[in-house]
């Protein structure tokens, strides 16, 4: 299997797919001539042309709503947003109406449309380009919700996303482009929304995590290995579908639960999972259920407070401890 | 309009023919909204009501005009929209009662009538909202380079929306097949357009971006015929977006908790009754007569046939059922 | 004490702070000239005057400029959404300026706009007229969230939150609107944020609710006490600042917890109030935590279906029922 | 930029000590950018670097003319905008290099600074998303019923955004005593102009929203003074909303990561060239020196005077603490 960038594999799904699917195409913010803000998309206008790589205006309503009709008119966008920070001058168009035509019409229109982007904290951006919002689209029926975390996930579960009949919200994470990987080569590889991937076993704690944060588990859990604590780590890939029947198997076994997440942690999805679990595994759990996430503020510019806004190896060791010990 | 024009029109290959379908046309969507306000008031259709009756010219006089492989986008103000697309009095019906035979399977309700198969993708609730959606419609037209176009409606309020004006931007940039028609009514709900815009000449704002824009007596069904006929010729033929804005009014409130007394606080009945002078179902009619193209005798058959059909929807619609409680979590995501 | 409805109780409140301030004005879509679109605002414009009272264009997006430029520069508005589902629009403006514009600039400017209108679902308006979206302004830092149940506190909440000098996003039912109660008349009363009320007291079961859903939890507490089982009501009233104090206080006394909420259960607030429970308050758990909430479907039009999705008393008291049997 | 009009202005109130102190401010502004992004390499500043090397005249022809009680708003590309309003270097840097002693006590950074006792109500990172918030600033003014305005800048890519046409047409319709500056660079990033809008006539899309507009060349210093003090003076005393489009460029990349290799993507190396032939700076001081108010002694001493301000100002920033850990959960909320 060839190694690869998590953005090269990225650009691989794309390109399959438009090579495979003469309905997609690819729109948005400097995608084109530009070479993409993080060359996500570089060389797809010379291979595909300008209408199928479609440069636009700064504007995310329209570009929402350009991915959307064509969507409901029987193409297959993908649409890219800058950063999802952008996206939220178009949150009308994409939760009013791509999430909502299908029910609406009782599925007479659908809308196969990629929205996608970069996502994440990270790099002193600030708090106006510091949010990713994962939590509201998952918070809204409608969308599937996707975040890989390895580049093999990131073309496959792209390819599955493009293929989707609905709409796709795929967050990528800036801080994961350069990341390296094996991507399988094959056309026919795609990995299934709703099946999350157990990325290291483990039988005292489960972590249960998603996109960078995973990283940062496993981090955790070789640390904390050391000292003889053994930590699952459970990477969703899709917040929806979940696949809470994983994540429950894996409490089953441990019977201590961290859910973390990179983004503010007061109404976020690791509180979906939390409460899940203390619902349907309630007699599992052997400790109280902690969660680690970001600090509920607008992230500062500072490099000292953004270190500590964002959620480290050290708290997710801090949460293991305080159940274990 | 005068003698003149339907004289012209009657030369013309639209002829008389075409007028008096286009007469029957507005006389059913008049009647449809008459019928759906007493249905509303009997409690057998719930949410919101937003009647077109003074518009009708809006869509007689345009929709007509399509062919195959063209798209309808527009407001909550879409029963008129979707009679003239072809969706089935039935359809609509049942889908204002919410019913599993609805065009919408009774899932959309008033303000979110669909039927793809014509053409029609569908009304939306949201001020504004379709202008975007019309962008990825006449992009898909370009994108498999059909010599369709979309047409998209939206009112005088929906001219203050930023994504308006995003939507409008690109379709110049792009050279896209669409064709706005700006239903400008006066009002938005209770705001006349002299209380919501720093400028009331709307072509200037579609000039800005780019699209070719035309001012249209919409109470004038030829003057709408026209216009709209050379928009989508423009539209379809050259691959550019085209702007009409029609003047026209709306004889009711808003919707129907836009009543009477609610309206006192924006506009007089005086005003109401000056416009009605101009209604274009009457003076069409008024004309038609004049013309010798209907008489008396003719116009009390339609009525009675258009009677019918809307008993008939009616008591299709009644007789169905409501969608099984089971689908309340299907089509959440589309099939495959 | 004075009989009145919860949106003349609102009106009361608006009207009492622009006496006492001649900085706080109201602005929004048929606010002035047309009284309000559900008359909350009924007979200001004609008291106050058009610069107190301003009848904006269908701009949702300008409107929380607006509001959030005037309070930078000194004001204190009142924007009124005509309804929640349209603040849809205006996001960017919400999130990335008046909800940041304090932290980013270290206090140096700030953000006392109130931002009100009616939310909640009901009367068939179907899918894009049927969503308030507290959870998501509950996840984001920076703004404090109210849902008022009762008249007394639509007034005394109000009051302070116009006061307050953080951007408020005060959210009202309209299907509560016509509700009358007793309204304190004295224009130094005022409910403060953060303290929850408990409703309805009791000892086997906990029901934790908010804004139209109390309602339905005092009648479903009514119905589960004529056989036997006794249930405590807590309002929370104020979703940001969050009184988990109460919510504890109460959990330690019944040991048994259900959570309500109107709008979509996954990831929405009753999963932040259960994940804070099944850390905080574990070991006071008897049973597992559940959640009632809206279906996780948009809006059906159909009248059958619409009453299927809004979470009702029957769900409560099934959910009680399952965790006290 | 002609003799003649330095000769005009000279004879005008303003006068060459004016003149001399518009050529410092925007010396300034050069030197400063250069700093910042000397600082940037060094790795002492963070996140994103916009400068604003070669659009100076925009600011030092206009923020000058305020009076107190004004106001500013303009985008991430705020560095000079903050130099002119007033705001210390030592704060600037600070604030750039995250320091509790910055302007925005280390938590805005580059695109966030603030400086509200100076009128300066900040930059901002969202494309476009000042102009919304100046609506709300003019509105307050005039409910005061003060005598001032409020200055707005934001860039040619913004100008397609929806929510700068909300504004504009509220901002229009009220009749706010605001002044647009369109920072017309004619990019947005990689985007021209012209591959961004249907129509580049930035002035029509100002006046389809009732609000007065002027294009101005944005290169010549007595062009922007002139124009924007006029537009100010309309604003102050007619209350209504003013536009000048500036045309303008920027001398350097959009940010730091759009380097020379990037910027081939979409312009050459001679349009930058020919661009620099109209360096507002450069002409500023050829026509100081030969109108003899300028001698290149004088300007040595200005440049070490700029050069010590800037060094003061890296070596304030650079002993100050960054802002402490307890404060991350600070101003979440405002006090009160
Ligand atoms: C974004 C948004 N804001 C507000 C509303 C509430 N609303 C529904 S219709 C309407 C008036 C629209 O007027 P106009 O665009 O002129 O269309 P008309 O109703 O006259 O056909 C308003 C304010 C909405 N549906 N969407
Ligand atoms: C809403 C939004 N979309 C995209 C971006 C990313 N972005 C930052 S600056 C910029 C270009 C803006 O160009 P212009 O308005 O011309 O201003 P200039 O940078 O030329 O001064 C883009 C696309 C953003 N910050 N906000
Ligand atoms: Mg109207
Ligand atoms: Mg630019």
């Amino acid at each position: 299997m060839p190694l690869m960038r998590y953005s090269e594999a990225l650009r691989l799904a794309m390109t399959e797919e438009m090579e495979r699917d003469p309905t997609v195409f690819v729109c948005g913010e400097e995608v084109g001539q530009y070479q993409g803000t993080f060359r996500v998309t570089e060389g797809l206008l010379s291979r595909f042309g300008p209408m199928r790589v479609v440069d636009t205006p700064i504007s995310e309503i329209a570009i929402a709503g350009l991915a959307t009709g064509a969507a409901m008119a029987g193409l297959r966008p993908i649409a890219e947003f800058m950063t999802w920070s952008f996206a939220l001058s178009a949150m009308d168009q994409l939760v009013n109406h791509a999430a909502k035509i299908t029910y609406m019409s009782s599925g007479r229109v659908t809308c196969p449309a990629v929205f996608r982007g970069p996502a994440g904290t990270g790099n002193q951006l600030s708090a106006q380009h510091s949010q990713s919002l994962e939590s509201w689209y998952a918070h809204t029926p409608g969308f599937k919700v996707v975040l890989p975390f390895t580049p093999a996930d990131a073309k496959g579960l792209l390819k599955t996303a493009i293929r989707d009949n609905s709409p796709v919200i795929f967050m990528e994470h800036a801080g994961l482009y350069a990341q390296r990987g094996e991507v399988p080569d094959d056309p026919d590889f795609t990995v299934p929304f709703g099946r999350a991937e157990i990325r290291r076993e483990g039988t005292d704690v489960t972590l249960v995590a998603y996109s960078l944060m995973v990283g940062k588990c496993l981090k955790a859990a070789e640390k904390l290995e050391a000292s003889g604590v053994s930590c699952e780590v459970v990477d969703l890939r899709t917040l929806v579908p979940l696949d809470m029947e994983t994540i429950i198997a894996s409490v089953a076994r441990t019977h201590r639960v961290v859910v973390v997440q990179e983004e503010w942690l007061n109404v976020g999805f690791a509180a979906e999972v939390a409460a899940r679990l203390a619902d349907e595994a309630f007699d599992e759990l052997d400790a109280p259920i902690r969660r680690v996430g970001g600090a509920d503020v607008p992230m500062p510019y500072a490099r000292e407070l953004e270190q500590a806004a964002i959620p480290g190896e050290d708290a997710i060791i801090a949460a293991v401890r305080s159940i274990v010990d | 309009m005068s003698i003149q024009s339907v004289a012209a029109s009657a030369a013309s290959d639209q002829g008389d023919a075409d007028l008096l379908a286009t007469y029957r046309l507005m006389l059913l969507m008049r009647r449809f909204e008459e019928s759906l306000y007493r249905k509303y008031r009997e409690g057998k259709i719930g949410g919101y009501l937003h009647r077109y009756d003074g518009q009708e010219a809006l869509v007689a006089g345009v929709i007509p005009q399509l062919i195959k492989g063209d798209y309808v986008l527009c407001t909550y103000r879409d029963h008129a929209h979707a009679i003239a697309c072809g969706t089935s009095p039935r359809a609509i019906m049942a889908e204002l009662m919410g019913k599993a035979t609805g065009c919408a399977g009774g899932k959309g309700g008033s303000m979110h009538l669909i039927d793809p198969a014509n053409g029609f993708l569908g009304g939306d609730g949201i001020v504004g909202g379709p202008v975007p959606v019309s962008v990825g419609v006449g992009f898909a037209i370009k994108y498999r380079g059909d010599k369709n176009v979309c047409l998209c409606y939206f009112g005088d309020g929906a001219m203050n929306q930023g994504g308006v004006h995003e939507a409008l931007n690109m379709a110049g940039l792009y050279g896209l097949p669409i064709v706005y028609i700006l239903e400008n009514n006066g009002y938005a709900m209770g705001t006349s357009v002299e209380r919501s815009t720093g400028q009331p000449e709307m072509v200037l704002k579609a000039q800005a971006h780019g699209i070719d824009a035309e001012t249209v007596d919409g109470m004038d069904i030829l003057a709408v015929r026209d216009a709209a006929g050379r928009a989508i010729a423009r539209a379809r033929e050259e691959v550019r977006a085209q702007f009409l804005e029609m003047r026209t009014y709306r004889f009711v409130g808003h919707g129907v908790a836009d009543n009477a007394q609610q309206q006192r606080f924006y506009r007089t009945e005086d005003e109401i009754a000056a416009w009605k002078e101009h209604d274009p179902l009457i003076k069409l009619r008024n004309l038609l007569v004049a013309h010798g193209a209907l008489t008396d005798a003719d116009d009390e058959a339609m009525e009675s046939e258009i009677r019918a059909t809307i008993e008939d929807a009616i008591r299709f619609a009644e007789e169905s059922p409501p969608p099984p409680l089971e689908s309340l979590y299907e089509h959440v995501y589309a099939e495959g």
